[in-house]
């Protein structure tokens, strides 16, 4: 562009806390989510050890997280399916930060576990499945094999589940 | 994509000008004036004022950056929007492009002549770090119990990207090379510099695969446009740059169930785009490209979206020097968001404004060295699943 | 009439809902171009206005005119005129205040458009177009800031 | 759906700090069939999707076009704080004002210091959009009320009492636009879309520049709609019927001036005439408007417009306005925002 200098004014991040007339605010914005008639059902199968889909009456597809519409018939779900709790790894990867982006001193490997949910092309585009957390070595998580592996879900206690995603530990190697 | 071209729209739209502010860590102006300051710029290089201005769209992402709810609201004098019709429209990090996008249909629909099209983004306000406002972009019920830091979210794409096509960590990070030095030549780039592959590779491992060099920064600043009807082009300027396609394509929120090597959301909205322009062969026709680069693999992910190299291809034709300003097909002449900066609904802003320039040969010594008839940029949002395309042409 | 997807048929069974907050920890903003003057001014108890090339002069300054000019600092002194104004008794929520909040929309002679500040006056005391004058917290309390006025009362 | 060049587009309104989440269009298309479609979020009052809506189908972009728009506001338990968080945060927002509604008791007082109506004129808005409401199912705050019951409650935020502003409620409303020839295979019920209007008076950070006491906003809006419906006339003649902005009370009668509906300063005198009753010359807010159906966020310009198509197809029910066949929809943005949006509506 013809514009020899550009608008804009810099500011080191000494300069910027030094200002006058600097304003801070700590704003509250609390919220109460629901969960919603879905999301609940789906929660309290977790907390019953079962990860449960839903099926589509039209064109049968089975939905993991599970879903209120099929967005291809754009009906109403209306059964639940259990679907099992095993599954291979889509990808996987290890995080030396936590999520105030502060050093973790022991990494986090985390992923997206394909289920093994019947009516999905093997190498489809779409497919059910779960983000989470994997219980594998961060080496053995940065590793080509780790792609594809067989992986089964590592179940909280049953008293120690209280219908939150965290009631499954992990997804394990099934060795 | 059931839309054929449109043959029957009477009125070609066109972009007639273009400005934009430097991209800083931290910025003196408030998110308003820096509004102001690219659109005036905007209106001086198109030589117009704000009275001829019609109707003004506004891009911002979340609020949550420069901490005011509403902010389509506190940026509406800054854009030039007192007393007119304005909206502001919001597709995540593909907002950027999606401005332009949004003003051709003002224009075409015959409602506005002018438009001023603005997006600005200020994350310097967020504390501790910008980046911490990401924690609230997950599903809060099944995703954020797990405490996601977002770039896991972009990590577990590359990891994808990288074992299903072969490509290594050396490989890609060549973008960041490339984008970066690019950058040299841009002065409103924030972090431009001449690094090598080792550099990204020596950086700090944040999420693996993902490495500190490997990232666009976060980043205070607004760039803008004038889009106007074919007969106020023809008044004000003899070099109009024509927008001929706009496509544009949202996926659902699960990207925990779809294939994340391939941005099947965005070749959906490139063939909107091309459809409308009347572009059959992308990768033969258009002749410069600015593909949303906030991570350097997703140059390479968003060049296969939009159909300008075969999937997985993207990563060898790289080393080959095919998408470098005196290659084949360059790719964010720019510099991108890894070199000028990311302050996302202006970093689309910035890379059709760059596409503006290049059209007219005005882009000085980050002019690509080939002729330049066809141009496309493309910006990338939200959980994996939202695309914006545009298609430019002189 | 025929049903509308509204209408409630069949109880929802047992919905969880979960607390949630979403916050940055805290917000710092800058005061921008002519906020970082009025700052300055503030400290230095006086306050600043611009004037427009529309000849009129706007309080506070915001850097820019409407018509997209770049405003031109100028001191305004006052005396200040109530333009508008109303009486805050209850929050949102409809809980009463301790203590109710007369806010105002307030004018110097020497400028066209005023500024909004509080007045501490009582509720049964104000008229419209009373004579103010801004009460500054004393100089080490100063931070450059609008609060660096406390408020308005009447001259 | 058939094929060839229909394509269909969406757009939602809604707001990042309404909902909770950041980027809260992620969660847009699935609910609305959205998913892999054009799909986009106009953060603003749903009307403003539907001005999209209108601009998508006429440059020929898409033939039919699904309008979203929801609030939530239960789910809020901080909805004072979110308020403030629009607020200019550098001179408005950190002042101690105790209620974000100031705003509104200004422009309240300059409107009736401007043109002389009375505080028995407001109640009488109240009382008419509360007890409308009780002939709408959609009407949780309907009410029989009597001018005496609001003259009798104290000020919340003067010269406003609490029977003088809207409450919250949930509610989420879709419209279907279509391009005449699509219309026609849909419904043989078509509500036409004769013109459409917004307008922003001034931005939140600058609202030291709003004429205080006008709502030129809906007034601009208006303007943009009468000329693409082809108004030519004075207005006030061309509806049978008008769902306009009360969530505070003076502004319906603003908004009756600012939309050229009664000339200045003269609404509250045809209000007194019952000339705005169900059954008078031109009822407004027949469905009891937000007094009696609620504020709901960003929704609440899309509830205004469905109760004008139910009545212009002849479907509101207990409420209906006999015969209508034309209708204004207006609607304003709320505190702390001078936006506007108009539409002009006509039965097919």
């Amino acid at each position: 562009m013809s514009v020899s200098k550009l608008p804009g004014t810099k500011l080191s991040s000494k300069e910027m806390y030094s200002l006058p007339g600097l304003v801070e605010s700590a704003p509250q914005a609390k919220y109460d989510f629901s969960a919603g008639p879905t999301i609940s059902r789906f929660l309290q199968g977790l907390k019953e050890g079962k990860i449960l889909g839903r099926k589509c009456p039209r064109c049968g597809r089975v939905y993991v997280p599970p879903r209120d519409y099929c967005e291809y018939c754009h009906v109403a779900l209306t059964n639940w399916v259990e679907v099992p709790d095993t599954g291979t790894v889509h990808t996987a990867v290890v995080s030396y930060i936590s999520v105030r982006r502060e050093r973790l001193e022991k990494p986090e490997v985390i992923g997206v576990i394909r289920l093994d949910v019947p009516g999905y092309p093997p190498n489809g585009y779409e497919f059910a499945g779960l983000f989470h957390r994997l219980c594998v070595p961060p080496e053995e998580a940065m590793s080509d094999e780790v792609i594809g592996m067989k992986v089964r879900a590592r179940w909280k206690p049953k008293e120690q589940r209280t219908g939150s995603i965290l009631d499954i530990e992990c997804f394990e190697p099934v060795r | 994509m059931g839309m054929v071209t449109n043959l029957f729209v009477k009125d070609r739209v066109a972009i007639v000008g273009a400005g934009i502010t430097t991209f800083m860590r931290r910025a003196l102006e408030t998110p308003r004036e820096l509004a102001w300051e690219a659109a005036r710029m905007a209106l001086d290089q198109a030589g117009l004022t704000l009275k001829d201005v019609d109707c003004v769209v506004i891009g911002s992402a979340p609020d949550t950056f420069d901490g005011v709810h509403l902010k389509g609201e506190y940026l509406a004098d800054g854009s030039g929007a007192i007393r007119k019709p304005m909206t502001r429209v919001y597709v995540g990090g593909g907002t950027g492009v999606f401005v332009p996008v949004s003003a051709w249909w003002h224009v075409a629909s015959g409602l506005c002549e002018t438009v001023l099209a603005v997006g600005e983004e200020k994350m310097s306000p967020a504390h501790p770090h910008p980046q911490y406002v990401f924690r609230y972009i997950w599903d809060p019920i099944i995703h954020r119990p797990l405490e996601p830091n977002l770039i896991w979210i972009f990590a577990m794409e590359m990891r994808r990207y990288m074992a299903k096509c072969g490509a290594k960590k050396e490989d890609i990070a060549l973008v960041s090379v490339k984008n970066k030095r690019n950058a040299l030549d841009n002065p409103a780039a924030q972090v431009a510099a001449n690094i090598t592959v080792d550099d990204v590779l020596k950086s700090e491992t944040l999420v693996w695969p993902v490495q500190e060099l490997d990232i666009s920064p976060v980043t205070d600043g607004a760039a803008a446009l004038v889009i106007t009807s074919e007969n106020v082009a023809r008044q004000v300027t003899d070099s109009p740059v024509w927008i001929e396609g706009v496509g544009f394509t949202l996926d659902n929120q699960h990207w925990e169930n779809r294939e994340l090597a391939f941005p099947r959301y965005l070749n959906y909205a490139a063939r909107m785009a091309y459809r409308m322009a009347g572009i059959e062969r992308p990768w033969k026709e258009i002749d410069v490209a600015e593909p949303y680069d906030p991570f350097d693999y997703k140059e390479l992910h968003h060049i296969e979206g939009l159909m300008l190299a075969r999937p997985c291809e993207a990563w060898k034709l790289l080393k080959e020097g095919y998408f470098n300003r005196d290659g084949e097909l360059p790719t964010s002449p720019s510099g991108g968001l890894l070199g000028v900066g990311n302050p996302i609904a202006a970093a689309g802003v910035m890379k059709v404004a760059e596409l503006f320039w290049q059209l007219r040969y005005e882009a000085g010594k980050r002019q690509v060295k080939r002729p330049v008839h066809r141009a496309v940029a493309n910006a990338w949002g939200d959980l994996m699943q939202a695309g914006t395309v545009i298609v430019l042409g002189n | 009439m025929r049903v509308m997807s509204w209408d409630k048929h069949g109880r929802l069974h047992d919905i969880i809902t979960w607390p949630e907050r979403e916050e940055v920890d805290k917000y710092i903003y800058t005061p921008g171009l002519h906020g970082l003057e009025l700052a300055k001014a503030l400290m230095d108890g006086r306050i600043l206005g611009m004037r427009c090339s529309d000849g009129k002069v706007y309080v506070p300054p915001k850097t820019f005119c409407p018509d997209y000019s770049q405003g031109e600092l100028v001191e305004v002194k006052g005396p200040w005129r109530l333009q508008h104004y109303t009486v805050v008794y209850e929050d949102l929520y409809g809980n009463r205040l301790e203590k109710p909040i007369v806010v105002g929309v307030i004018k110097p002679d020497d400028a066209d458009l005023g500024m909004i500040h509080i007045v501490n006056v009582d509720p049964s005391a104000v008229r419209q177009g009373m004579t103010l004058r801004p009460v500054f917290r004393p100089k080490e309390q100063r931070k450059g800031t609008i609060l660096d006025i406390e408020y308005f009362e009447p001259a | 759906m058939t094929q060839g060049r229909t394509s269909t587009s969406s757009s939602t309104a809604r707001r990042d700090l309404w909902e909770g989440i950041a980027i809260t269009d992620e969660f847009a298309p699935e609910p609305i069939g959205g998913a892999l479609r054009p799909t986009f979020t106009v953060p603003g009052d749903g009307l403003l999707g539907v001005a999209h809506a209108y601009m998508l189908i006429r440059s020929g972009l898409a033939d039919v076009v699904a309008v979203e728009a929801h609030g939530k506001p239960s789910e809020i338990r901080t909805l004072q704080d979110v308020y403030y968080m629009a607020f200019d945060p550098l001179h408005v927002r950190p002042l101690p004002t105790g209620n974000p509604f100031f705003l509104a008791g200004l422009d309240a007082q300059a409107y009736m210091q401007r043109t002389g109506a009375s505080r028995e004129h407001l109640a009488l808005v109240s009382v008419k959009n509360r007890s409308n409401g009780l002939k709408n199912e959609r009407a949780p705050y309907s009410a029989r009320l009597t001018v005496d019951d609001v003259l009798s409650a104290p000020y919340a935020v003067y010269p406003l009492t609490r029977y003088d502003i809207a409450g919250f409620s949930d509610a989420s409303v879709t419209v279907v636009l279509a391009s005449e020839e699509a219309a026609r295979r849909f419904t043989d019920k078509v509500v036409w879309l004769d013109g459409i209007g917004f307008s922003t008076e001034t931005g939140s950070g600058a609202v030291e520049w709003h004429a205080w006491g006008r709502m030129l906003s809906m007034r601009d809006a208006a303007f943009m709609a009468y000329k693409l419906a082809g108004l030519a006339g004075s207005p006030s003649e061309s509806f049978d019927l008008a769902e306009v902005e009360d969530r505070f009370s003076f502004m319906e009668l603003l908004s009756l001036e600012e939309l050229m509906l009664a000339k200045e300063g003269e609404a509250h005198r045809l209000l007194e005439q019952g000339h705005f009753n169900l059954g008078g010359p031109l009822p407004v807010n027949p469905s009891g408007g937000s007094l009696a159906m609620g504020v709901h966020l960003e929704a609440t310009g899309l509830a205004r417009l469905l109760e004008a198509v139910l009545q212009l197809r002849g479907e509101a029910g207990p409420h209906q306005v006999k015969g209508a066949r034309k209708a204004i929809v207006a609607t304003w943005r709320g505190v702390p925002t001078y936006t506007s949006a108009v539409a002009v509506l006509s039965a097919g």
